[in-house]
């Protein structure tokens, strides 16, 4: 009754309403699906480690060597240390003797600063960080990319006289670091020939 | 196009043409003043023959000397460019049968550029405006014409085609 | 022929670039897409990595390096036979030359893809090119690769303008009779052309000189792949054979292609009157010393392998022969010898469907070639404990099947853009009569008048 | 390098060390069964004489650092070339993924990553900070603990000494438990390495290729033994 007389006018308005009802569904049931799968696809992208870029956006940004400065959680003035007759070597322990430069734990900055100016507020972000037991999370500012592949070491730099300005910038001037210098392995080369150390390949890429 | 002066015929039969070129090389009309242009080379006509020497071979043979030259340099120099010696497979630095590839290459290459940018130059191609043209030549006509005639010579260049066998006369520009 | 006015080649030549028929859209668009998969299945294959191929340890070269090496092979078709036909002064090469010479430039550029396509990271290429950089590292010459680099190039350079070359009459001829935006723009690609007798000689002598420079070059091309294998120590790669072997497969399958091609020309272009039976049966004729030679190269290759009795080189031999490899290798000898051979020979069956179903055979059988010179050596090096062995994936069997839909979709956009036969050679070689007129006078002989 | 084959029990602790030291990836099942699996140095085995008289034979091979090595010259960005001190060295970063030298290497020591390495956390953190971590579309291969070699270096320099013989140890040599194998300086005539390579049990792999590999295995029943006997 219901369905057998209706006109081709009605059939036709049924198809139409039908039809954007499936539509909606499809609509929805995608937007759950997609749902599904970015749950499905983000809890093992977290369990897992890889080098592969986590988009291709990023990829291409480090193919045109697109770096964006890093933002510091603390604004740390390197210019005010070295002022008060701080040594780089006095915070950076590892940097004769590893290829790491080491940058102090909280704990250590909080030898001087439970005294030294408390009031300001980068000074309290800090105390709240040690009170609270976690560590600064610094940004690295250089390091190589991964796809550089390759391999500093601080410790054979130092011993053989390299002023710390000479890769890192004139650090009394700074306040956070900021990547001054552009290491390229042009740059890198060039200063290897200058002081005739090897300038063979896997002295840095292995 | 209008603002040059020329008469010119159009032949549909090549040996007129070639009879049309000579009754303008009787009236005494400069060389370089002689334009002709076909469809097809009509090698074998006297016509075809104007301005038929060419330095292209020996170009295109010093072309390659320079890009052979070109070629060894660079194999060479990007082999020792790098401050330390970059050894491979024990072989020396300049490997000899891999540079004479490079060097063979870039001889032809060299040779085939000279080649082609002396064709542009010289067949004087590049320039998209010139002076006198017809897309008549383009149905078959032979154009055999004078560029910048005296407006006094004018009657008597156009009997001169014609009975050559031009089968139209045109002129261009204010004569 | 030569019933033909000059008027009448001129229509039906140019008849091409006046319209589309939906046939012709259609087919277009199905190489389109057939294009568009492949290069889907390109960038699939850069996002996710290569194992999305069927390499692996230690067949590390796969379809990839065999569709390289007969996309190569393949552009021996036209410039090389042009070029030959040209210096030997053949009168019935004028219609075949630009649809010869068109293969060849779509071929090598189809073939110069896929070194970039196999890599690696193929977004580093253009580490290839030789550039200053603040590295101080250049290119390595002594890689055959970059003999490679420089070989194809020449080889693309030389053919582009041996192809590009005579076509600026045509150009001309077509900016005379068209109109609106079409004269415009065949108005630029005609450079100027107008025809005087210095421009027909320039060119005339350009192309003899591009003639001789290319013929050395297009052989030293396909040595040059040939190197890319000889060059290694590996077990029937090493071999001294391997140049002209390869040189001689190249043209063997450039000529199977450019009979194709012409065929199917044609067929849909209604050239029937300028595409004659005599233009098969020459090229039939070619392609049958082609295959001879072809069948002596690699009974002088197996022969000395076999009679060598190395124990690496066998490890490799017996696969090929009665091996897994076996049905792969009779399959290339039937289609590149006992198919062609009868037909070829017998002049009676040397038509121009005989010629087409030797080419389309000796096609295959160059492509199976070349995967049987790859694969199996790579698969069967030295230490048995390394064997292995190659299954294809799909994604480089659709970017195997994009190239060769890409080619005819290459080839359909030109003959819309181009006449597909030289109007102005094949007007030139109408006339046959020799010249009677007068020697021009000479301008100081009519001064003296 | 020196190899004694009949020290070798094919224990393949030296393929687990070299996978610890080198962060070489696992590949898994799937692509392992694909034949792209990376083992920088492998123990092949092969089985000499009729069932039940059978006798297995081990085989440890990493790359050969030949002295005219074949994957050298084919490499067009000198991704592959031969450092100063004569080890064949594989730049990860100048790699473009032609995979020529994997081809062109007669022993077949060189690997393909196929796909991106992955490793389940938090088995990230025994990754070893002194190699880098390769990626998709790089060939690799065994370095000789090149990162161990360096660091000796740096430290003697930091000593202002030489380096001594059997300093350095690769993961391999320092994990074998029969101590098959040996490293040192060739180039030294009196280090261990030099003078078990002028034994007279001594053989090199595939030698007659010419690629003058600088691993030397030793072996009873050589036919450089029957020649001297």
């Amino acid at each position: 009754m219901l369905f057998y007389r209706r006109n081709f006018k009605s059939w036709i308005r049924i198809a139409v309403v039908m039809g954007i009802a499936g539509l909606a569904g499809l609509v929805v049931e995608h937007g759950l699906a997609a749902q599904d799968q970015s749950a499905a696809t983000a809890a093992p992208e977290s369990q897992v480690f890889t080098p592969a870029h986590p988009t291709v956006w990023s990829a291409v940004q480090e193919f045109f060597n697109y770096r964006p400065q890093p933002v510091q959680p603390i604004q740390f003035t390197h210019k005010v240390h070295l002022a008060n007759g701080l040594q780089c070597v006095m915070c950076h322990v590892g940097v004769d003797q590893g290829p790491d430069a080491r940058i102090p734990s909280d704990n250590f900055c909080m030898t001087c600063h439970r005294v030294i100016a408390t009031d300001k507020p980068e000074i309290k972000k800090l105390t709240a960080y040690f009170n609270r037991g976690e560590d600064v999370p610094w940004q690295r500012v250089y390091g190589f990319l991964p796809s550089a592949h390759v391999k500093f070491n601080h410790a054979p730099h130092i011993r053989a006289g390299v002023d710390c300005s000479k890769c890192h910038g004139d650090m009394t001037k700074q306040t956070v670091a900021v990547r001054a210098v552009d290491h390229t392995m042009g740059f890198c080369i060039e200063c290897h020939q200058q002081r005739n150390v090897s300038v063979d390949c896997v002295t840095c890429h292995y | 196009m209008a603002s040059v002066n020329s008469i010119y015929g159009l032949f549909a039969d090549p040996d007129a043409a070639d009879r049309g070129v000579n009754a303008l090389r009787h009236a005494g009309v400069a060389q370089d003043q002689i334009v002709v242009m076909s469809s097809e080379p009509h090698e074998g006509h006297a016509f075809s023959l104007l301005d038929h020497k060419t330095i292209m071979p020996w170009l295109a043979a010093l072309g390659g000397v320079v890009g052979g030259a070109c070629g060894f340099l660079l194999a060479r120099y990007t082999q020792v460019a790098y401050p330390e010696p970059l050894i491979t497979g024990g072989m020396p630095l300049v490997a000899p049968f891999p540079s004479a590839i490079v060097t063979y290459e870039l001889t032809m290459m060299g040779a085939v550029i000279t080649t082609v940018v002396t064709l542009l130059i010289t067949a004087r191609l590049l320039k998209w405006k010139q002076p006198l043209y017809d897309s008549e030549i383009s149905y078959g006509k032979i154009l055999v014409g004078v560029l910048g005639p005296s407006g006094a010579a004018r009657t008597d260049l156009e009997n001169r085609l014609r009975s050559a066998g031009a089968e139209k006369i045109k002129t261009t520009g204010q004569l | 022929m030569t019933t033909k006015t000059p008027e009448q080649i001129n229509e039906d030549l140019l008849r091409p670039l006046e319209g589309t028929s939906p046939r012709y859209l259609a087919a277009l668009t199905f190489f389109v897409l057939v294009v568009l998969a492949g290069a889907a299945a390109f960038l699939h294959q850069v996002y996710a990595g290569l194992g999305v191929t069927g390499l692996n340890r230690p067949v590390f070269w796969g379809f990839y390096i065999t569709d390289f090496v007969f996309w190569i092979g393949l552009s021996h078709a036209g410039t090389l036979i042009s070029a030959i036909l040209r210096l030997s002064n053949a009168t019935w090469r004028r219609p075949v030359t630009r649809c010869a010479e068109v293969i060849t430039v779509f071929a090598l550029s189809i073939g110069a893809m896929f070194p970039v396509v196999h890599l690696g990271r193929p977004w580093l290429a253009f580490w290839l090119f030789p550039y200053p950089s603040e590295r101080g590292i250049w290119p390595n010459i002594r890689s055959p690769l970059l003999w490679d680099f420089f070989a194809i190039n020449t080889y693309l350079l030389g053919s582009v303008t041996f192809l590009v070359l005579p076509i600026l009459p045509d150009m001309a001829l077509v900016r005379d009779r068209t109109t609106g935006w079409k004269k415009k723009l065949y108005h630029v690609l005609s450079l100027g052309w107008t025809g005087t007798p210095r421009q027909w000689s320039r060119l005339e002598m350009a192309m003899r000189i591009m003639a001789v420079a290319v013929i050395p070059v297009a052989v030293s091309v396909h040595s040059i792949v040939s190197w890319d294998f000889a060059m290694a120590p590996v077990p029937g790669w090493h071999s001294t054979i391997f140049a002209p072997y390869f040189v001689c497969g190249a043209i063997f399958s450039g000529i199977a292609a450019l009979i194709i091609a012409m065929a199917l020309l044609r067929k849909f272009l209604h050239l029937e009157d300028y595409l004659l039976r005599i233009h098969f049966e020459n090229l039939g004729k070619l392609l049958l010393v082609m295959s001879l030679l072809w069948f002596y190269f690699v009974f002088a290759e197996r022969l000395t392998t076999w009679y060598g009795n190395g124990s690496s080189e066998m490890a490799v031999f017996w696969p090929t022969q009665s091996g897994s490899y076996a049905p792969l290798f009779w399959a290339m000898v039937v289609c590149n010898f006992v198919i062609p051979f009868p037909i070829l020979a017998i002049k009676k069956l040397r038509t121009i469907a005989g010629t087409v179903v030797a080419s389309i055979g000796v096609v295959i059988g160059m492509w199976l070639e070349r995967f049987l010179i790859i694969v199996p050596s790579l698969s069967h090096k030295y230490l048995p404990y390394s064997y292995g062995s190659y299954r294809p994936s799909f994604t480089e069997i659709i970017i195997t099947v994009a190239t060769f839909a890409g080619l005819a979709m290459l080839y359909m956009l030109f003959s819309k853009i181009i006449p597909i036969i030289s109007v102005w050679e094949l007007k030139a070689g109408e006339v046959t009569e020799t010249a009677t007129a007068p020697a021009l006078a000479r301008p100081e002989q009519v001064r003296a008048d | 390098m020196v190899i004694d084959l009949d020290r070798c029990t094919g224990c393949e602790a030296c393929v687990v060390a070299c996978h610890a030291e080198n962060n070489i990836a696992t590949v898994g099942e799937d692509q392992a069964a694909r034949a792209r699996a990376m083992h920088w140095i492998r123990v092949e085995r092969y089985y000499e004489g009729e069932f039940p008289n059978v006798k297995t034979k081990f085989m440890p091979v990493p790359c050969q650092q030949c002295g005219a090595a074949p994957c050298e010259p084919v490499c067009p960005t000198f991704a592959s070339y031969h450092t100063i001190e004569g080890l064949n060295g594989q730049v990860y970063n100048r790699c473009i993924g032609t995979r020529y030298c994997a081809n062109a290497c007669p022993y077949n020591t060189r690997f393909f990553n196929f796909y991106n390495p992955v490793w389940d956390k938090p088995l990230d953190l025994q990754l070893n900070p002194d190699v880098s971590v390769r990626s998709e579309g790089i060939m690799e291969k065994c370095t000789f603990c090149v990162q161990r070699i360096k660091a000796g270096e740096v430290q003697a320099a930091a000593e202002k000494r030489l380096v001594k013989d059997g300093e350095i140890q690769p993961a391999c040599v320092q994990s074998c438990p029969t101590q098959a194998m040996v490293f040192g300086d060739l180039s030294d005539p009196e280090s261990e390495a030099s003078r078990l390579a002028r034994s007279n049990r001594a053989t090199r792999l595939l030698d007659e290729l010419g690629t003058f590999p600088k691993v030397t295995y030793l072996q009873r029943g050589s036919w450089h033994d029957n020649e001297n006997a």
